[in-house]
């Protein structure tokens, strides 16, 4: 065990832990008031399902030994966890029974951990202002368990680290994906995608201005992100060492590029460069260098950075144009960042990065390129389909659409019993019409009884 | 001149304002505004305690009309701003003895 | 010294401040748009205020040999800390001459500094709206001397670390408290018990509305204090090691679990399953596994976050019931959660983890279960009784309490002569009547002579 | 390479990444709603240019070897850094070939490329509300090369760390500068008020209320900077080893220090102690500290936060009596603090601190105190001229200041095309009147063409 | 009809609404307002540099009324939003031609 | 007594209540508000979505003042918040049948 890059792995733990509260404010900056804390708090409720699920089979699944000939790892290998525990005592400075390369399992567990929880949050921004929050909470823990587990076991678990028999993008195809392309980034725009469509556009789409209600909360999550992944991106060395430092500058790099793409390319057609974009640069060219941070030289990351950037810009539009309302754009940065970013591995990869290998334009020929598309589609098919269904099912048994009158009333009130903000200077915190309070729970009735009409 | 004052749920705002631009209402003063009636608010829960919000969000719109036009708008207004569910608002007018336009000093009917 | 242990000591201590500024946005979104001000300034003061007495003499105090029969540390011996100053210069690689354990006393005293600060930050969300911001000052500098100092002593001084005798529920009463269920968490929910009944309730409580202003603001904080407290807990392990590792996983597990526990207790009573809940949920369980995380298997953290969350959500009701405004929870967060995870370890904890010992329902008997209800106690006891003193007789003397006028107006422009928001589109920065801004000091007079009324 | 050492550089690295996002909220808070989002993309789009310009030859200006008679280092060196890749490979656990002290160099460009980051973005706070967006870009440019570049030379290339032969402050003039007083805060302070004189004052200064739009966004943004100010400056020890340790300890009491002696100022003159102030006092203690952070004891961090505190409070009012628009105050507290803690090293700098030699307190006679004020005011002198120059250079060129219209509007409409917050109730999301979106891109006239007037 | 505009201490809406709802006057439109009068604002002080906030919250009240009712509504809201200081706001009444209820249709009377 | 109404630009707040302070006018009331009119506003975008934002932030002021004070008041207003340029706003009377202050129950021109 080695205590540097312990330390290491564990501050990115915290880090990545760190994305999706900031995920939450990023996102829940973009929709209108009215829904805000339904869309945080479907990144909050993931952490919470898929956290719990993650100790008791979700590692397991991803890191076990293979089972179903390589589908996933064996879900009863360490579920629970427990096989993990175990120290040398203090005598022994509490070293780590269990290893992973130079790091305790544990560790390895928690920065993993988190990796399954953005991912699941991820999805959430597709179906922005409209989704169930209960049937949200059902999906995570099945989309968890059926599609993200299964492929993070392809992409992330390696021959011998936790268990012997890994996943085979990673073992077999040997996709370049160093810190989640295709298994988070991929994945999630896969699912975005096909949720957005089992759930429909929202009412007024394309006709009310559903602009963001609160683009500092935006730039707050961009920034808790962007500080975040380097943990996300420089933590997948699981050592402190010089892969994680060149991984580091690049992570940096290519979202510096991506931020300038993505405001030039809307200088240019809209004649503003906005903060939205400033923000959605940072998020495009961290989704992109994500898989290819080390593989690429910092130029390699600047131009990776740059095409996504103007490629996200670009692509955000899609939506408008085939009429699917991926309400903030799951597809349009992270389906297409992190493809800009897989397959342009096979392009600008460079021998010379710690875990590289020569791509098309440094003269190393097609073969990674198509390592990198096949490990691409075969994730984006399997969370479409997947995804599809899962949705729909759900859509037909218990419902995962809200009704029209509680969409245009917001989720805040109907769902959640809340509302956001409270400014007024002058009713704030004053007594208003009505406004008793009932706190004594024995002899309340339930508040969802009280509700009789929201629909002003 | 007179003053009509309505008070309608946001939603119907764009409605109401198209349909008075085919009467020739070209300007308004609209001002957020909360409403109590018969249409009752909703519960928020606190941890666990329960506040009942009584005063529902509406628009109040502000237009200075010619007299003859008067009861057509009001009648628009009330087409366009009705969905026959509690709480759609009420439409009051008030006379007005004289409007000026600020930017030209223009009084009366040349003033709206 | 070991320079990957190192890393994570000061990365936690760095996590932890972060905790302070994250309580004040919890707390802060949580009161009504008028006092968030006032709000966020008990934290910020609180950092300011103890962080000099720590340097001072707190740090002596709470890690110096046993005086007074055990009561507390010699605040004399490293008085200034610069008995603790000195490195084996550039050639030694500035390796530090004193050491606690394998880290320098430094990262030490800088990371049991912030403990401090966020006990004493975690009170002032107990009297919310109503305190005298001068008191509070004054206060928090003597409830870190009298009460805190001396229970970090207790509870955090092992024998043979920083000092030879150290205290005496670490050393002798053999409580387990990993990071300080008892002497955080139970000693500032009931110094916040105590508090609140010193200054009675908020003028218009139960009638008035004083829901939340800002919950994306709570929700940030809450974010930030789950991201801090890995620092809190794994950071305690004072090594990057297998044990760190350990806590971090039952840190995040426990959490999911308890916010799970508290959004289908709120689901199930009142209908709605809430952001404010989620957010409560988080810190609970983060309260509760604090004591408990170097004790408990994964499973047994999800039990113990469970546990806090549903009897903390039950909890924050009480105070409507025997009538005591505690205005933010801190006694139904952070006293109920403490103890829950302090007497939890009784019974969940087990062998195998790094730290723990059999609990009761491990077949390990009663025996660790009454120390740890007697540590519990004592400092529960010991902080309720002197925090009552400290602020009665604070209040007798300069006064604790505004009074009515200034309460009803509104703490902050009272108080700080700030307002929180100007998000008036139309006012905001134009001028308005009357608003002549006096900018040179010496010919204006005092802001506090002008103040005429601002009770509307 | 040491793994701990290279952990806790890497994890300061995002620490102080994470500095200017919060600077962004920091200042963002502090102006009116209408330029919120036009003041933090100032600082985001600095943090794109200069990340990427850094990776091409910014840092190859910085830490290659003397070229122009030691102005600067040798742009062509690190071109592109590849230079500096290379690892030994999964079998030699990816050390660096290329190392800084114990580092890989990779780390040590990440570390300083935040660093060049910030104090680009510092400066924007002279400016708010006026500058044309396009023009800041091309300054942030121009000004990170002929200015940030140099003296990042001067002062951080020590000779034998990354090249041979470094700067002149640092290895002949022998200021102390741990973190960047002078090559940060005085370059940051001075290039202010350059940029400030060339700008011009804004519309209505003096006579219409500037204040604080969201004064909770400026303590976020005061948190997020005190947490990240410890990669700063404990992070400049460049391991974690008891210097590292030392510098944390004093960067927390000097800010609390600092926070204090801002508060009571305020208390004693205006009446009021602010929030703003005691956001405030905290940057101002961070700013002095910085220099000295390493050559200071606890007790004299405590002096040099506090005063700092009190007069960067005194210094904030010049600008009424000199009459210049130095907006958000980078002169009277990065200026001034710099100052304050740059010289302040000449008076309460101790032997016994790792970096430190004894001051004219200690005895140790007023050889430091000049090489202090010698090393502070040539930076002082060639950033005011270098930044004046450009910054007319531009006004007169391609424009620097905004039309008065567009500044009465508000920039982030004008210039951004965008509101920052959509908090009504009412309106918020429902169809306004003739709110039609145009959402394909490829039949709609661009943005700009639409705008008519927006000078209400 | 009447229409009543009272503008008063945000704190006393609810005691005014409870007080006017005895009369039979269920409904109203409330909206956010500052005053500028005789009561004066407070000093805020940012960064050393002083500000005279001389604009007051208020609530502004809005009732349609029956004539009959005017003044005795009048002289209850008086009563239940004085506090006898300065500052407690004014009540003013201003003639309605015709007020019709949204929803309905219902004209004068029958729309209150 | 008369009610005049004022719907002007923000930023001539200030001017406009100077200008009637020399004509004895000290109180006010003041509400935000949106106009919509010939002024045009102005686009926004969000990542490549444009939305015109048609409704322009306005003030509106209340004025309760003397019958014969009237015409000279509006004159003032209308002077101190002209711009000249495309919308200054409007400025309204109407007819006031009583006021009354809340602090005193003092009615009418004692009540202003
Ligand atoms: N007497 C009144 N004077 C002024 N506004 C009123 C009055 N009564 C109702 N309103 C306004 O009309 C709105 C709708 O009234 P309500 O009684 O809820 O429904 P409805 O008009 O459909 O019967 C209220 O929210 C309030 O804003
Ligand atoms: N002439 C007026 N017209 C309209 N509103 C007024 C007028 N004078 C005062 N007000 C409103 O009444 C409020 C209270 O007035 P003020 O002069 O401060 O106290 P008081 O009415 O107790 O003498 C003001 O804040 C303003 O909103
Ligand atoms: N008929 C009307 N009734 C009430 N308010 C109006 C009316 N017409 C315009 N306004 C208000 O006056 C403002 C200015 O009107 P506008 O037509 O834009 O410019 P101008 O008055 O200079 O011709 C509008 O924004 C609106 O608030």
């Amino acid at each position: 065990m080695n205590s540097g890059d312990t330390a290491w792995v564990l501050t990115s733990a915290a880090l990545v832990l760190l994305m999706t509260p900031g995920l939450a404010l990023f996102y829940g900056g973009m929709v209108r008031s009215k829904t805000v804390l339904n869309m945080m708090m479907m990144s909050f409720g993931a952490i919470g399902v898929v956290g719990v699920l993650w100790v008791l089979y979700g590692y397991s699944m991803a890191f076990g030994d293979d089972v179903g000939g390589g589908l996933v790892g064996s879900p009863t290998e360490l579920f629970g966890l427990t096989a993990l525990m175990g120290t040398d005592g203090l005598e022994g400075g509490f070293v780590s029974k269990e290893l992973v390369f130079t790091i305790p399992s544990m560790a390895f567990v928690a920065f993993q951990a988190v990796f399954a929880i953005i991912t699941v949050a991820l999805i959430s921004g597709a179906i922005a202002d409209r989704a169930r929050f209960g049937t949200w909470m059902v999906f995570t823990a099945i989309w968890a368990t059926v599609v993200y587990f299964p492929v993070a076991h392809w992409v992330f678990a390696f021959d011998g680290a936790e268990s012997e028999v890994g996943g085979w993008i990673a073992n077999r195809l040997l996709t370049i994906d160093f810190a989640g392309g295709t298994a988070v980034h991929i994945n999630a725009g896969a699912a975005g995608l096909a949720l957005a469509l089992v759930l429909g556009k929202r009412v007024g789409w394309k006709r009310d201005p559903m602009r963001p209600h609160n683009l500092p909360l935006v730039m707050i999550g961009a920034g808790l992100l962007w500080f975040g992944w380097f943990g996300f991106n420089a933590g997948s060395a699981l050592a402190a060492n010089g892969q994680a430092a060149e991984v580091f500058v690049n992570t940096l790099v290519a979202t510096c590029a991506a931020m300038l793409g993505w405001l030039v390319t809307e200088r240019v057609r809209d004649g503003h460069a906005t903060s939205l974009g400033g923000a959605s640069g940072v998020v495009a060219g961290l989704v992109a260098i994500t898989p290819a941070c080390s593989a690429v030289s910092p130029s390699g990351a600047i131009v990776i950075g740059a095409v996504a950037g103007v490629l996200c810009a670009l692509a955000v539009g899609l939506k408008y144009r085939f009429g699917y309302d991926d309400s903030l754009d799951v597809v349009g940065v992270h389906l297409v960042g992190g493809i800009v970013g897989t397959v342009g591995v096979g392009f600008v990869g460079t021998a010379i990065a710690s875990a590289g290998v020569d791509g098309l334009l440094y003269g190393g020929g097609v073969d990674q390129l198509w390592r990198q598309a096949v490990g691409a589609g075969a994730v984006l098919a399997y969370s479409f389909v997947l995804t599809f269904v899962i949705g729909y099912a759900l859509q037909r048994t218990i419902g995962f659409r809200v009704d029209e009158d509680d969409e245009a009333s917001g989720l805040d009130s109907v769902v959640h019993g809340e509302t956001a903000y409270d400014l007024h200077q002058t009713f704030g915190g004053v007594r208003t019409p009505g406004a008793a309070i009932a706190t004594d729970r024995a002899t309340a009735p339930a508040g969802a009884d009280k509700k009789e009409s929201v629909e002003a | 001149m007179k003053l009509i004052t309505a008070v309608i749920k946001p939603h119907k705002l764009e409605d109401v304002r198209a349909a008075v631009e085919t009467f020739g209402v070209t300007g308004m003063t609209v001002t957020e505004a909360s409403g109590y009636g018969r249409q009752k608010g909703h519960t928020e829960v606190y941890r666990g305690a329960e506040y009942d919000i009584a005063l529902i969000p509406k628009v109040r719109l502000e237009m200075v009309i010619e007299d003859d036009e008067c009861d057509d708008i009001v009648g628009v207004i009330v087409k366009s701003a009705q969905t026959g569910r509690i709480g759609d608002g009420k439409v009051w007018v008030t006379p007005v003895e004289s409007v000026v336009r600020v930017r030209t000093g223009d009084r009366d009917a040349d003033a709206v």
